[in-house]
């Protein structure tokens, strides 16, 4: 049994089958058991790539090396954990009269359709269906933001579809200029999008077009990827939809948006001489960087804040990968890795303490210590390891970026230093006092799912003091592919 | 090491120390009177003084501690090292290693903490009052002091007290600009931590301008005698420091006994002037009120740190 | 299996006391098991890595390489003399502390005693990481979990709204600090990318970066030391935390950031500039007067000691900038004394810091009271605390012959022989330098009187206190510990100098230990009998002898009879707990002479007034010159910056087209 | 650079040039039903542009791209358009943020820069319509433009498959089209997008009673 083949398949017909079977009570179950499988499937998959070396699937439009099978391991497994937190998290939003049966098996199979787009998008070599996923993944994400069908939630989802709609148009003229400047190389073959390809004769490719392709790719996918003043769209629908596309929206298809960039940077830096892409990716990472920072000081809404916490962080992650060099790619994989699970973790711990306070205004939250322990320290340690506080994970990789762009651009340091200051005030100024103090408890009709939470947190934890060997290299190779 | 001679020059020291302070007091006293006009009390007034408090019974008040009255042998303990490290007749002194000057600073930094608190023991208004400005004058006497110590540990390359001595009775005789400003401020400083006109009188018992005396408003009996006696043997420490800084000559640098023994004459020659000069500085001042006091020994820190300056500019030789 | 050497019996250590805090989560309620048994055995942990920092303090130094970390850079661990002197401090300080906490820790004060168990441990291992450290990223995890854990221990009654406002004040700037610090070793990595120690002392830096690096690292550890101004959340975080807690952190927290600035400014740069020992110097300056002004306006007991803690961090940055004065003019006899009074003041304050900051702890237990207002006579209540606090109040004035003056007098001594510097700028600035410090220590003892007399003298000033009861033997055998270790040093500098003059001498190459070793254990003359000298056994002595001998005198010569009655007061009527100085009242000429220093809100009464009343709050300028104005730009930006938010869609695809116009037009490979 | 221009090539930059020429009157038109009409026209123009190419090269596969232009951007789209405005009662004016006059101007200030950042690229292109390229550029420029300066939700979506088919064009004209796969997967999920758009309006008009973009400014930060 090919693993690959699985994996895709898994999400796409329980996608289907969820739809056909409506809610039920064992759906939820169902969505888990399907993330589960999809992650079985995905681990297999990495233990062969690991082992094996890159290989291709479906002829040569899907091509897994190091690179992206990180991305679909880490994918796969925040989609199981969420899928697990969205069990009682969905049930108790019936509860308390949100949502119908009718909602909730939309929401079930899109978020299947969902996670088979990302995985398409990781894994194929297509640069046009890299294209096509990423827009599909726009599309079925678009009606899991608009789930409640609030105004808010309406408003929310359709300017997450023109602003990332248009984006991506922008980004597909950008492959258009990208297929023309291989046209030249490779041809009129149906080879000239694919990666593979494209890789080989990347220093064949004209700059000229190349650098105009390169802009375009950026801009468009940099709208998906959250990139300041092309984010507006992102704590819109953050904050409007069901936490648990939250945490898959920030965890992952951020993540995904980023990669594809990546792909196209290591054509571009082939192509052009010079550091064009990198210096791009810098600009755009340090000005989104410090933008979001002093966003957050002004949020009100709990959801919102961490989302603008998400473009900071992708922020810092672009500008790491525009460092470039193989230390601050393995700092770039690695701090999304540590944001994908953090940030997840804290949208859990954030979902629950909603419910249960009944409101996303921070200032109406208070001493969730008090009503359940387990969601306050979740919620407290999640955001510490967010903020960069050691022993958590997200240190270890904040530590190799800032080191590294102190030895090499010092110049980012009082941006990067200014930004992580405010972000830091702002953020933990306003979590401390929801998690402390006094409050008058609620039950809520459900039990929460707290084992994803300190789950993903328990493995910040570790990433942060030890990162196994195996883990290591792999990170090591794909940095090293990213160049 | 320790000789035989230099440990009865010691005890000697402690012992004319401890005979000669109540009698310093008295001879103040009687200066201050002649000067006044006033019909002298008797010169060995002090001494009838703590013969009297000595047998008198201890008063105590209720809300007095055990600090209440361990505090002046502590501060009798204090001005007994002081006055024995300080070079009164020899330079000879055992127990001069015990603590240099920055040492004797910090002693008398002790006993004013424990008058201080023994002050405010008992919870009056008037004890607590006085435990406050004394510290107020402590707290800007104190590095006045050290800076003068400074000035001239300087030019001794030492802050043993005996070293000092032993260089300036051994230098030629060259003008120091900077032991003038020490002099000065050192006067200034003598004055305040003596309880003297301008700072304090030791006179009055004008409940709103006093300092040494609010706060040992509550001590009788054999206490109220060890503090008198201490603070007679402070201005005795203090009036020797200034002799021995500023005029040192006479005093005993070796171990030899017969020095030790010329020196006893001059020693009472020089405090019997001292003495004189400061009734005649309380004679013509008036006492500050309490909040210039700040203002005198501010101006005394800052002619010590001017000295310590002058002396660095005009007379270092590096 | 070879011997096991001191490095790995520390590390055992550390691994023993994160057991513990993880002992403490099995039963996070039983107060009985985790206060009784838990805390004694950290404190035997604690007496341990005492005792074996002090048998390696000497030797030469070992390495570890543990399995944890980052791929690249495992962490490494060295234990040379510079981290055995504190982790000396580190180990009977906390043991004193740990023994104290065991009788302190009780139900239903804010954090489940377990988790408070397992913060504080944690919280211990930290520290002693943070000293074992040998790169980079190993330090920096330490060092920023012993500000996590630390952050939690002082929020541990979160229910107040001060409390976490301190809580969040002091991680906010720990947090900046650490940032600082780690850009800091990113500097001294220079181009190599050793982030190991080892990697960092072999970088030839031009003068430039390490100016840099000793500069982000001044701010970095300067901020968790509490230099001037990033020292706004030390009387914040101190008086919210649990006096255990304030214990650790001011007695020994603070020291870590010491050890770290030695540690990068000693030992990891080569070579050291005359200017930064100027800036250490001035800032350390500023910061000691700064904190011992502020602590004598205080009225809240903690927030006293806190603002006292300041005071001494400003010594010791005083201390540093002269060592590095004298030993960038290669005057290493004089640097060497500077640096022992450096980390002979570390050992001291951490010892009688920690005994004042437990003695409040246990008065706060007894009266369930902080200001100094409503406290007083607790001496006749609480005999034990009184007495241990005078040793501790009396070291910290600075006074002889306990271990604040040893410590201030080999300060001042190095002071004294500063001139001859070869700079003429600095020989007349460090003598009004060393003017200050004697003003600062004069001040100090103003203070301490304040915090002593007030508290435990006088007439109880509120009736409740008559209900006080003295500290529990857990407590009481802290506090008396603490106090031995403070009197020890007091009267034994010979002794502990030449045996922490091994880190000394590892960071400067000279140190004194062989000059005092010429002269008996008892006296201590760093440079020769003649020049100075101090025997603080004999001094003690004599006094004693004066003292014994007078009172046996008194006692034999004259009758002994004692009579009680009300007291005199020059017959003053009213005698009642109102006729004694408040807190405010005592420190009124300090106000008075200070007052620009301070920003004062006064309320004076009138002769008119009906029902007069007097008010004074004293705050620190700092929040109105720096802190505010900061939030307040922070505040501005943020509007400024929020208006690219403003929920028109058509403005946001403006953006995005703007933005790719601009890439078109302006972006060229 | 006086080389004879084979009439294919002028055939289609005739085409091209249409195209944009109905960028701008959708630019600058008033009424919704008309931009439709418009639209369906500039998708029919693409797919005569993608026709003549087709027979030009030789390329079969651009017969399959014309055919699929026709059949959504000249049929099935304008069909869903129309039929969603007269469900939704969407009233004829469509008023601009900016007023059309100014629009236009900014537009050809647009075309200038588009010319601009193509014209050393299809220099390098070796096809015969290689100056169409600009003129795809230009085209999404206004496109982009009409979806910033209009307020009503449908004439945004107008401007968003407007720009779509500049996209088409700059493929069809660059690049002989893209690889079928590629092609037939943008198709899809503009269709999809479409669908899920006409959805979307019944919901916003639900919500809000009106399509109006304006009332959906309500999530801020300012």
């Amino acid at each position: 049994m090919d693993f690959f083949v699985i994996m895709l398949f898994i999400p796409l017909v329980s996608g289907a089958l969820l739809t056909v079977v409506g809610e039920r009570e064992w759906a939820p179950n169902l969505n888990i058991i399907a993330s589960f499988g999809t992650f079985l499937a995905a681990a297999g998959l990495t233990v062969e790539i690991v082992a094996n070396g890159p290989r291709f699937a479906f002829g040569e439009h899907f091509f897994i090396d190091s690179l992206n099978v990180f991305f679909v391991a880490l994918t796969a497994f925040v989609g199981l954990t969420t899928s697990i937190f969205s069990g009682p998290y969905m049930r108790n939003e019936r509860e308390h009269g949100k949502l119908t049966a009718a909602r909730l098996r939309l929401y079930k199979s899109m978020y299947q359709l969902f996670m088979f787009t990302m995985l398409v998008a990781l894994t194929t070599n297509n640069l046009g269906i890299l294209w096509v996923a990423m827009e599909a993944a726009t599309l079925t994400t678009v009606l899991l933001v608009s789930l409640y069908r609030t105004p808010a939630s309406l408003e929310a989802a359709w300017k997450y579809f023109i602003l990332c709609g248009v984006g991506i148009a922008q980004a597909l003229f950008g492959t258009i200029l990208l297929y023309f400047a291989a046209e030249r190389v490779l041809g009129q073959t149906g080879n000239a999008l694919l990666w593979t390809h494209l890789v080989e004769v990347k220093g064949q490719l004209e700059p000229a077009i190349m650098a105009l392709s390169f802009i375009f790719l950026l801009v468009g996918y940099g709208t998906k990827v959250g990139l300041a003043p092309l984010h507006n769209w992102l704590p819109d629908a953050h904050a409007e939809g069901p936490t648990p596309v939250s945490a898959v929206l920030s965890g992952l298809l951020l993540n995904v948006a980023l990669y594809a960039i990546l792909r196209c940077k290591v054509l571009a830096d082939g192509a052009i001489p010079g550091e064009f892409a990198g210096n791009l990716m810098m600009g755009f990472g340090l000005f989104t960087l410090l933008v979001a920072a002093f966003f957050l000081s002004r949020q009100k809404d709990v959801k919102r804040m961490f989302a603008y916490s998400s473009i900071e962080h992708m922020g810092l992650i672009t500008f790491a990968f525009g460092m470039g060099g193989a230390v601050a790619n393995f700092a770039g994989l690695l701090h999304m890795t540590m944001h994908s699970l953090t940030k997840s973790a804290i949208f859990f711990a954030v979902g629950h303490a909603t419910q249960k306070t009944g409101t996303q205004l921070m200032e109406d939250i208070r001493g969730l210590i008090r009503i359940n322990p387990l969601i306050g320290w979740g919620l407290m340690l999640g955001t510490l390891a967010i903020l960069g506080m050691p022993p958590f994970g997200v240190f270890a990789s904040e530590f190799m970026i800032l080191t590294y762009a102190m030895k090499h651009h010092p110049w980012a340091t009082p941006v990067l230093l200014l930004a992580l200051g405010v972000a830091f005030a702002a953020i933990f100024g306003k979590v401390q006092p929801m998690v402390f103090g006094e409050t008058e408890a609620k039950r809520l009709p459900h039990a929460p799912a707290i084992t994803p939470v300190f789950l993903h947190l328990g493995i910040v934890l570790m990433l942060g003091l030890y990162i196994p060997p195996y883990l290591t290299r792999w990170f090591h190779e794909a940095a090293r592919m990213l160049g | 090491m320790i000789s035989v001679s230099g440990l009865l020059g010691q005890t000697f020291a402690i012992l004319l120390a401890l005979l000669l302070a109540p009698l310093l007091s008295g001879w103040v006293g009687q200066c201050r009177a002649w000067l006044q006009s006033r019909s002298a009390p008797p010169l060995l007034l002090p001494y009838y003084m703590l013969h009297k408090l000595f047998h008198k019974d201890v008063v105590l008040a209720n809300g007095a501690s055990s600090l209440f009255r361990a505090a002046p042998f502590v501060i009798f303990g204090c001005m007994v090292l002081a006055c024995a490290i300080i070079p009164s007749l020899s330079t000879d002194l055992p127990l001069a290693p015990a603590a240099d000057a920055l040492a004797l600073v910090g002693v008398f930094g002790l006993a004013r903490i424990f008058i201080s608190l023994a002050a405010m023991d008992v919870g009056t208004s008037f004890g607590s009052l006085g435990g406050r400005r004394e510290m107020l004058v402590g707290f800007l006497a104190e590095p006045a002091l050290l800076m003068v110590i400074f000035t001239l540990a300087l030019t001794a390359q030492s802050t043993s007290v005996a070293t000092i001595v032993e260089t300036m009775a051994r230098r030629d005789f060259v003008i120091y600009p900077s032991l003038a400003f020490a002099g000065i401020a050192f006067t200034f400083v003598s004055l305040a931590e003596n309880a003297r006109v301008p700072v304090d009188n030791p006179a009055t018992h004008l409940e709103l301008t006093m300092i040494h005396e609010a706060m040992i408003l509550e001590y009788s009996g054999r206490h109220l005698a060890l503090i008198e006696w201490a603070a007679s043997l402070k201005m005795y420490a203090y009036s020797c420091l200034g002799l021995a800084l500023f005029f040192p000559w006479g005093i005993a640098a070796g171990d030899s006994f017969a020095a030790l023994v010329a020196a006893i004459p001059l020693l009472l020659f020089k405090l019997a002037i001292g003495g004189f000069l400061l009734a005649v500085i309380e004679t013509i001042n008036a006492k500050m009120r309490i909040f210039r006091a700040p203002e005198f020994l501010g101006t005394a820190f800052l002619l010590a740190v001017l000295g310590l300056l002058v002396r660095l500019l005009l007379e270092s030789r590096v | 299996m070879t011997s096991l050497l001191p490095i790995d019996t520390l590390l055992t250590a550390a691994c023993t006391w994160l057991a513990i805090g993880l002992l403490g989560l099995v039963a996070p309620r039983n107060t009985r098991f985790i206060s009784k048994t838990l805390f004694p055995l950290g404190a035997l942990v604690g007496v341990l890595v005492g005792l074996v920092a002090l048998g390696s303090l000497g030797g030469p130094a070992q390495t570890a390489v543990l399995v944890i970390g980052l791929p690249d850079l495992p962490f490494h661990m060295r234990l040379d003399n510079l981290s055995a002197v504190f982790a000396l401090l580190l180990g009977f300080v906390s043991a004193g502390i740990s023994i104290f906490a065991a009788g302190y820790f009780r139900k239903g004060e804010g954090t489940a005693p377990g988790v408070l168990c397992l913060e504080y441990h944690v919280f211990l291992a930290s520290m002693l990481l943070v000293l074992l450290a040998d790169d980079a990223y190993a330090f920096m995890v330490a060092w920023e979990t012993m500000a996590l854990s630390s952050f939690f221990l002082v929020t541990t009654d979160h229910r107040h709204e001060e409390i976490r406002r301190a809580g969040f004040l002091y991680l906010l700037i720990a947090h900046i600090g650490a940032i600082a610090i780690l850009l800091s070793f990113a500097v001294m990595t220079g181009g190599a990318g050793d982030y190991s120690f080892a990697g960092m002392r072999s970088q030839g830096l031009s003068p430039f970066w390490a100016s840099a690096a000793y500069l982000l690292a001044l701010a970095g550890f300067g901020a968790k030391a509490g230099l001037v101004p990033l020292h706004v959340w030390l009387p914040e975080a101190h008086p919210a935390a649990p006096s255990p807690v304030s214990a650790m952190m001011s007695g020994v927290m603070l020291k870590t950031a010491i050890y770290g600035l030695l540690r990068v400014s000693f030992d990891l740069l080569h070579e050291t500039i005359w200017w930064w020992g100027v800036v250490a110097l001035a800032v350390g300056l500023v910061t000691a007067l700064f904190g011992v002004l502020y602590s004598t306006v205080q009225n809240d007991m903690k927030r006293l000691l806190a603002y006292s803690s300041i005071e001494n961090i400003g010594l010791i940055a005083v201390g540093i900038g002269l060592t590095q004065i004298f030993h960038a003019y290669r005057m290493e006899a004089l640097a060497a004394l500077a640096m022992t009074a450096v980390l002979y003041h570390c050992l001291a304050h951490a010892g009688f810091k920690s005994l004042l900051f437990l003695c409040t702890g246990s008065v706060l237990h007894a009266t369930r009271e902080r200001s100094l207002g409503k406290l007083g006579g607790l001496i006749h209540r609480m005999p034990w605390v009184a007495w241990l606090a005078l040793a501790g109040v009396i070291a910290s004035a600075g006074l002889p012959p306990l271990s604040g003056f040893v410590s201030e007098w080999l300060l001042l001594q190095s002071f004294l022989f500063s001139p001859g510097l070869p700079h003429p700028w600095l020989n007349m600035v460090v003598p009004v330098a060393a003017a200050l410090v004697a003003l600062v220590a004069a001040l100090a003892g103003f203070a301490m009187v304040k915090f002593y007399g007030i508290i435990f003298l006088g007439q109880m000033r509120e009736p409740g206190l008559k209900d006080a009861k003295d500290a529990g033997p857990w407590e009481k055998s802290g506090l008396v510990w603490l106090a031995l270790i403070t009197l020890l040093l007091g009267i034994l500098p010979s002794t502990v100098i030449s045996r922490i003059d091994a880190a000394t001498r590892q960071l400067l190459g000279t140190g004194l230990a062989d000059k005092l070793e010429q002269q008996g254990w008892w006296m201590l003359a760093p440079i020769s009998p003649e020049r100075a000298s101090y025997e603080p056994v004999i001094f003690l002595v004599t006094i004693a002898v004066a003292l014994l001998l007078g009172r046996w005198l008194v006692r034999h010569l004259y009758h002994g009879r004692v009579r009680r009655t009300t007291a005199w007061d020059c017959g003053y009527y009213f005698q009642g707990p109102r006729a004694q100085d408040t807190a405010e009242g005592f420190s009124q000429p300090i106000r008075r002479i200070f007052g620009p220093m301070f920003r004062m809100q006064r309320h004076l009464p009138t002769a008119r007034d009906t029902a007069p009343y007097y008010t004074v709050k004293v705050e620190d300028h700092f929040w109105y010159w720096l802190y505010l104005p900061l939030a307040k730009l922070v505040g501005r930006v943020s509007t400024l910056v929020t208006i690219l938010q403003g929920g028109r869609i058509a403005v946001y695809l403006m953006y995005s087209f703007v933005t790719l116009l601009v890439l078109l037009l302006v972006a060229r490979p | 650079m006086n080389v004879a221009i084979p009439f294919s090539a002028q055939l289609i930059n005739l085409f091209a040039s249409v195209i944009l020429l109905l960028g701008f009157a959708m630019l600058a038109q008033r009424r919704v039903l008309q931009l439709i009409n418009l639209f369906a026209l500039q998708g029919l123009t693409l797919c005569l542009s993608t026709v003549v190419a087709a027979v030009t090269t030789g390329q079969s596969h651009l017969y399959w791209s014309a055919a699929l232009t026709l059949v959504l951007k000249a049929i099935l789209l304008p069909w869903i358009l129309h039929r969603l405005v007269r469900r939704l009662q969407v009233k004829g004016e469509v008023e601009s943020l900016i007023n059309i006059p100014t629009t236009m101007l900014v537009g050809i200030g647009l075309v200038i820069i588009a010319f601009n950042v193509a014209l050393p690229i299809s220099q390098l292109s070796h096809t015969i319509t290689r100056g169409t390229l600009g003129i795809a550029l230009a085209t999404v420029m206004l496109a982009f433009l009409m979806m910033i300066t209009r307020q009503k939700a449908i004439t945004q979506v107008v401007g968003f498959l407007a720009m779509e088919n500049g996209l088409f064009l700059a493929a069809t004209s660059a690049t002989y089209g893209m690889p079928m796969v590629v092609e037939l997967g943008i198709a899809l999920d503009v269709l999809v997008g479409v669908i899920i758009l006409g959805v979307f309006f019944f919901q916003i008009r639900d919500q809000f009673d009106s399509l109006d973009i304006r009332h959906m400014e309500r999530l801020k930060d300012s």
